[in-house]
């Protein structure tokens, strides 16, 4: 029977990957997703670290589900694991697993993405980009190229979503911050999702026209939207200027022809390592900083050259 | 005139009519407590609509209806069950996911508040079904019995709610004439407890046996209700269709030619085994048995909508193996299916595109269906069959039974089968339609094709068929010819009586 | 139960002629109230740009809206493994590239979202298992294989011409929308000229009565998902030409919009009626109505709000004017 | 043959048995009763909504938008705790659950429309309804103490949460078996016709069917948002296809008229714990997604090989029937 045999071919594999287990010491990492541009690449770094660090990793996938992630919180308090590296998706609703979690006296740290200020006291320390920070880098970044004045529309990410709140928070919040003269004409959602970007582009510019001065996607893939779609309507005209964030490959090949202004980079080997770092340190009993952020580099035509992309 | 007292049901003035259409006009109705009440016309004569009165589910437009001499109102079936009226249809319509026990209290189960009292249930449901002389077990599922052990169950159902009035639609239509017989028995039983009956059925023959009034019904009128005795059948007809019709089962003088269907021994591993016979061109074989006999089983699988596991096939003395209806078409055989709502036709399709169905590939060229060759297929045949009305593109649900069972029919003849297996052709069809698909098969032999008739009706089969073969328990008798046919013959072979 | 009265039935069909007329005036009028009130809403809306724009947009998941059709109309229920079968045929697509070439490519990712099809096919039709449950099975499975297999990287394309024909126009048009009306032209023509699309109706309408008239109801069956597979894999290998790249979860929410333009077309659920330009009109109804929403502004929410409600009253008013004409 | 039909009758045992067995051999401590309420808390949310749609599918119907109704309750629980208190907000939130499921019967009853389609409809309502007043912004709670004081265990293995799930499923199974409304609900599942003339209320069973299955989404809902403290759009996004799985891995159809409370429990027991099991062993997530849809496919393909009897080949099913409770009327 199929199912007979692939439980067995399971438990092998299963019986593989545990050998060792009482000895070393284990670190549970709830992640975002197994398969994800940016995720991926960031797990891999992380658990490729840990491996020299000899600290064995429980990797336990959301698949973008804050309430799966939540209750896998649980799953690592129960497996008693020596620390918890959360990847949150939201910025409330882990709290009290993190605080079951320091009941129990696991720490525990955040990669990549912050939580709201309540869940300070349950950890340890945030490692990673900030979103927040991502989004104010682009504001600035922005209001450079349009010299401060201007109307642009935001194509966000997943309506809901901790990412996408962060960067379009932190966007809008800088602008006012700076009494910059820029109006932001709409904020749409593209669910980080190249295709609905085009779809969403295409109604935008027909909606807004010349209006559009400047655009920020919350990140490359919907930059890339972005640019199909004014390419199609304008074949002629120059883009205007389009700030996305992560620093793809294909977002630096844009920066240089001149379609795009600006990406943020953001490493996913950094995010991953600094987090399995950090908690080692912790587990070696040293002190480590509540904010630990990973470097954040703007990029423009400027430094395309030198700087090297994300993924 | 009636005493009022043991009048249980008295309709008058019934009028019902829908947008557009008077479906009843004016009818009278009415049945004495202790009697057998036979209701007979054609389809479409209103004899469903004059039920669906009765039973709550249309309201007359016009017209009262006395219930044991009180005047009542119904809306819906649930009044029409609390005043002790029960239908038990000519369709099975009962729950194969539950017990017999619980299909038999079905929305009455016994209980106290919403607890079910289950031994209770089974217990009485138990001694009905003993009463009824049906040897069911309560705590079976439904779904695991035979059709016409689930059609006991459905008047062990109505039984059960201790009618005053108990409407029987057809209930003889998928019993053997052996059940018939203890059908009848437990009607006797009924009438004896002072219910009041009301049998409705196509079988004249059945209705002269065991009804003691019968009233006739035509174009939605009433045209007559006379006791039982002094009517004949062919009077009975003469008033439903209005006219004489003059020899119902035509006799075929066709030529027999040589043998053009012939199975071995086949079996399908569970309903039948050791099945063989032979039927030749021009020749009308008679297939008949009680029913779960394994006919249609039969036919289904020489068709190819089911596996044979042994024995052989062979068509115009080439042998066959058959595992889809395509593959059967392909070898000249064709089935026209017991159950013509079910298997038969496509409703939401027109004539035409049911007519063509089974041979569309030869409509078509590159992968294109030949409009013009579709659209005189069908013109021929609905010419041909004299189908009603003479629309190819009228959707064929709309028409009626007869003119549906015709189109099936025709959906065959355009694939040019060498043999044609008919299950129930005239089943559930009124006298006039029936006289026409008897005279559509007659043409056919004449013309050399040959005939499988699957029928249960007896008169039909000693009319109709050349040679008869009796089916018992999944085995088959020898073939027997005109002249050794009678029904007491076949009875006897259907029953056991005699060893095929 | 027979139908009593031979007068009855001409009611009968005058109710159906009438409600399959109604119904389909009904799509156009409410095709032609979003253009007229369009119009004066947004200056941006009747103009040939953004026609197009709506042309191209509706492209990618029209194709899949024209499988989807044959699966309703043979009774199929849905196919929720869409989103499989495009992450197939666009992963493919670019993935194989640099290995065989852009053409063989393409052919051999729809070709694989065909297999899934297949698989989808021979446990409906054949082995007789829910569409529901068998397509959200083997769409899971396939889902994570897909994963599995590019490790949730995303994958971009290598083939620079083969992007330009994808994104490029011919005559003005662009070739998604060429490609789209092909398909659908295609879809149409089977399904109400030829013999297969004669079966798949009749298999939709009554499978008994189909399989007793020697049609071969599980293949047709099973075609259905063969035909939405192939379909969403051609849908797929357009996306990733078209963007270049593609990720595991680029066809997520295709299933539902492909059903919801089906069914707003007036496709019985069913089975047994239903053709392509009614869930094409029922698309671009749809897909006009949202440009609109967007146009004037209207958050996401709302749209969706709107758009759940355009279902209700949709399938609510085909079951009425279904259930007059019957009743 | 034989031991294929007893396999089959045993399927949900076996299959959890199986599961059970295999996890102990490969993951250590994987039988102490801390893991194994674990399991049982993680199923729990899943098992409340499997409960409601364990009914529906029973009555022939199904519920797409459980999911969303999930996170609209959730986040009205929570929105509310500021206004009126955290156990009347909580109150109000599973009432909302009810009143979705009405909304859904209603229509379906009233509009006589295939519930496939409808809740699919009601689906994309009720979650842009969630969107739409939070600004697809999660909303936070008042009290986190309570959050943790409702994710502890009792008796080493139950929370709250889990404990109401077997208390209801036990419940569920008592009516389904042993009440005339439960003995009912098969019947209005497995031929509404039949039912119908029976003087089965089927209309109010189905209507019923969909507020019972509304609330325990509800209920599920705000367990939820008070455990975690928040009130998210995007919750419950991915949970109906696994209630879904579940109830059907339980052997409970989507035809109608077949199905019961201790096969889901089973289904449900089996899902959490696989995914437990897995999840301790960090197998990636779409490994796990794969493993999931064999089990599913692998099941419904054993029960088909040995029940094609008892069903005619080629009778659609409930879900493919024009709505079950218009059945039986003309044509």
């Amino acid at each position: 029977m199929v199912g007979k045999k692939s439980m067995l071919q399971l438990a092998a594999v299963a019986l593989l990957a545990s050998t060792g287990w009482a000895s070393a010491k284990t670190v549970c990492y709830v992640t975002a997703a197994d398969s994800h541009a940016y995720a991926t690449p960031a797990n891999k770094a992380l658990e490729a670290r840990a491996k020299e660090l000899g600290v064995e990793i429980l990797s336990l996938s959301q698949d973008f589900d804050v309430q799966k992630g939540t209750e896998q919180l649980n799953t690592c308090v129960a497996r008693k694991v020596d620390g918890i590296i959360l990847w949150p998706l939201d910025p409330q609703a882990y709290i009290p697993g993190l605080a079951r979690a320091q009941q129990a006296n696991i720490p525990a740290i955040l990669i990549n993405s912050p939580m709201s200020d309540d869940a300070k006291p349950f950890i340890k320390s945030f490692t990673g980009p900030d979103v927040y920070e991502e989004g104010k880098l682009a504001a600035d970044s922005l209001s450079k190229a349009l010299g401060g004045k201007g109307s642009v529309v935001i194509i966000a990410g997943q309506a809901g979503n901790g990412t996408t709140l962060g960067r379009v928070n932190g966007f809008t919040d800088r602008l006012k911050e700076t009494n910059a003269d820029i109006k932001v004409l709409d904020t749409v959602n593209a669910d980080f999702d190249q295709q609905k970007a085009l779809v969403v582009s295409r109604d935008l510019i027909t909606r807004f026209g010349d209006q559009i001065t400047g655009i920020y996607a919350n990140d490359d893939t919907m930059a890339r939207g972005f640019i199909d779609a004014w390419k199609e309507a304008n074949p002629s005209k120059p883009t205007p200027p389009i700030v996305g964030i992560n620093g793809q490959k294909d977002a630096f090949e844009s920066i240089k022809s001149g379609e795009m202004y600006s990406t943020i980079v953001q490493s996913p080997v950094e995010d991953g390592r600094l987090a399995i770092n950090t908690m080692a340190e912790i587990i070696d009993g040293k002190e480590v900083k509540d904010r630990l952020p990973i470097p954040l580099a703007v990029v423009t035509k400027d430094n395309v050259g030198s700087v090297e992309p994300a993924f | 005139m009636t005493v009022v007292a043991d009048c249980a049901l008295d309709m008058r003035g019934i009028s019902k009519t829908f947008p557009g259409v008077k479906a009843l006009s004016n009818v009278n109705f009415a049945v004495k407590f202790g009697t057998v009440h036979a209701v007979v016309g054609e389809n479409g004569a209103g004899k469903s609509t004059l039920m669906k009165v009765l039973n709550g589910s249309y309201a007359p437009t016009s017209g009262t209806i006395k219930v044991g001499g009180n005047e009542v109102r119904m809306r819906k079936p649930a009044d029409a069950q609390a005043l002790g009226i029960r239908m038990v249809h000519q369709e099975i319509n009962l729950v194969p996911d539950l017990t017999v026990a619980e299909n038999v209290y079905l929305g009455r189960m016994p209980g106290k508040w919403t607890w079910l009292r289950k031994g209770e249930m089974i217990r009485k449901a138990a001694a009905v079904l003993k009463e009824l002389g049906a040897a069911i077990n309560p705590r079976e599922r439904l779904g695991n019995l035979s059709i016409s052990q689930q059609q006991l169950v459905e008047i062990a159902k109505a039984y059960a709610a201790q009618p005053r009035i108990i409407v029987l639609d057809e209930p003889t239509s998928s019993l053997s004439e052996h059940e018939t017989a203890a059908l009848f028995r437990i009607l006797r039983k009924m009438r004896g407890e002072g219910i009041a009956i009301i049998y409705i059925s196509h079988r004249l023959k059945e209705v002269l046996e065991i009804a003691d009034e019968v009233t006739v019904l035509r174009e939605g009128s009433m045209i007559e209700t006379r006791p039982i005795e002094g009517i004949t059948a062919a009077e009975m007809i003469r008033l439903m269709v209005g006219r004489e019709v003059s020899n119902v089962f035509p006799k075929s003088p066709a030529e027999i030619g040589a043998s053009v269907l012939r199975v071995e021994r086949i079996g399908d591993g569970a309903s039948f085994r050791d099945v063989s016979f032979d039927v030749r061109a021009g020749e009308i074989l008679g297939l008949t048995g009680l029913v779960g006999a394994g006919r249609t089983e039969v036919a289904r699988a020489v068709f190819g909508l089911s596996r044979l596991v042994e024995g052989s096939v062979s068509v115009n003395g080439r042998k066959v193996v058959i595992n889809s209806p395509s593959e059967a078409v392909r070898a000249g055989i064709a089935y026209v299916p017991e159950d013509r709502k079910g298997d038969g036709i496509v409703p939401g399709m027109s004539v035409r595109e049911n007519i063509s169905l089974p041979i569309l590939r030869r409509l078509t060229s590159f992968g294109r269906i030949r409009r013009s060759a579709d659209r005189s297929l069908s013109a021929i045949y609905v010419k041909q069959f004299s189908i009603s009305p003479p629309d190819g593109e009228r959707r064929i649900n709309l028409l009626s039974g007869g003119n549906q069972q015709k189109a099936v029919i025709a959906k065959w003849l355009a694939a040019k089968p060498a043999v044609l297996i008919l299950d129930e052709p005239t089943r559930g069809v009124d006298v006039g339609a029936k006289a026409e698909i008897h005279h559509i098969i007659g043409q056919l032999v004449a013309d050399g094709m040959a005939v499988v008739m699957i029928s249960s009706e007896l008169p039909e089969i000693l009319g109709v068929c050349d040679r008869v073969v009796v089916m018992r328990d999944g085995r088959a008798s020898a073939p027997l010819t005109r002249a050794e046919l009678s029904e007491e013959r076949i009875m006897a072979l259907a029953t056991g009586e005699e060893a095929a | 139960m027979e139908i009593s009265g031979v007068n009855r039935n001409d009611r009968f069909t005058r109710g159906s002629r009438l409600v399959d007329m109604l119904s389909k005036a009904g799509l156009v009028l409410a095709i032609l109230a979003v253009v007229l009130y369009g119009s004066f809403a947004s200056p941006a809306f009747f103009t040939a740009g953004n026609l197009l724009n709506v042309l191209t947009s509706m492209s990618i998941v029209g194709i899949v809206v024209v499988g989807m059709t044959f699966v309703l109309v043979v009774g199929g229920l849905a196919d929720l493994s869409v989103p499989a079968t495009i992450a197939c045929g666009a992963i493919l697509s670019l993935g194989l590239q640099p290995l065989i070439g852009p053409v063989p490519a393409f052919a051999l990712a729809v070709a694989l979202a065909g297999l899934i099809g297949l698989l989808n096919g021979v446990l409906v039709g054949y082995v007789g298992i829910n569409p529901i449950i068998a397509t959200l099975g083997v769409g899971t499975i396939g889902l994570g294989i897909v994963q599995a297999a590019v490790g949730g990287v995303i994958v971009y394309g290598s083939n620079t011409a083969s992007a330009e024909f994808a994104k490029g126009r011919l005559l003005g048009i662009p070739v998604v929308v060429l490609i789209f009306l092909a398909i659908a032209l295609i879809g149409h023509f089977v399904l109400s000229r030829s013999f297969w699309g004669r079966w798949t109706l009749a298999t939709g309408g009554n499978y008994s009565a189909a399989e007793a008239s020697a049609v071969p109801v599980k293949a047709v069956k099973a075609g259905a998902f063969v035909i939405t597979a192939l379909a969403s894999g051609i849908s797929g290998g357009l996306l990733g030409l078209t963007l270049q790249s593609a990720r595991p979860l680029i066809g997520s929410g295709y299933e539902f919009s492909a059903i919801t333009a089906v069914v707003v077309g007036g496709v019985s659920i069913i089975g047994g009626f239903g053709s392509v330009p009614r869930a094409v009109a029922g698309l671009v109804f749809v897909q006009l109505l949202t440009n609109v929403m967007v146009l004037q502004g209207v958050r996401t929410p709302v749209q969706g709000f709107v758009l759940g409600i355009l279902i209700v009253g949709a399938v609510g008013m085909d079951a009425a004017l279904r259930k007059r004409g019957v009743a | 043959m034989r031991l294929l039909v007893l396999a089959s009758q045993y399927r949900v045992l076996i299959i959890l048995g199986l599961t059970l067995v295999v996890s102990a051999l490969v993951v250590p401590g994987y039988l102490a009763p801390s893991t194994l309420g674990l399991g049982l808390d993680r199923a729990a949310t899943i098992g409340l909504i499997a409960i409601g749609l364990t009914v529906l599918l029973i009555a022939g119907q199904i519920d797409l938008s459980g999911g969303a109704v999930f996170a609209l309750a959730g986040i009205v629980s929570v929105i509310l705790q500021r206004e009126i208190g955290i156990l009347p907000a909580a109150v109000v939130g599973i009432l909302v659950g009810a009143v979705a499921g009405a909304i859904n019967g209603a229509l379906v009853v009233g509009l006589k429309v295939n519930s496939l389609v409808l809740t699919l409809a009601t689906m994309l309502i009720f979650r842009s309804l969630a969107h739409w007043i939070t600004n697809s912004q999660p909303v936070t709670g008042t009290d986190i103490m309570l959050s943790l004081a409702l994710a502890k265990t009792y008796l080493e293995i139950f929370t709250i949460r889990s404990a109401l799930f077997i208390v209801l499923i036990v419940l569920l199974h008592v009516w389904l078996t042993r009440t005339i409304p439960g003995r009912n609900l098969f019947a209005v599942g497995s031929n509404p016709a039949a039912a119908k003339e029976s003087g089965i209320a089927s209309d109010r069973i189905v209507f019923l069917g969909f507020v019972f299955a509304g609330t325990l989404a509800g209920v599920a809902g705000v367990l939820q948002s008070l455990v975690t403290n928040t009130g998210s759009p995007v919750f419950g996004s991915e949970l109906t296809v696994a209630v879904i799985a579940a109830v059907v891995v339980g052997g409970t159809r989507l035809e109608g008229g077949r199905g019961s409370a201790l096969g889901t429990l089973g289904g449900v027991l089996t899902i959490g714990s696989l995914t437990i099991a897995m999840e301790f062993q960090s197998i990636p997530a779409y490994v796990q997604q794969v493993v999931s849809g064999l089990i599913l496919i692998l099941l419904v393909v054993l029960d088909r090989a040995v029940t094609t009897k008892g069903r005619a080949p080629g009778t659609r099913p409930a879900l493919v029937r024009d709505n079950p409770i218009t059945q039986g009327e003309n044509v």
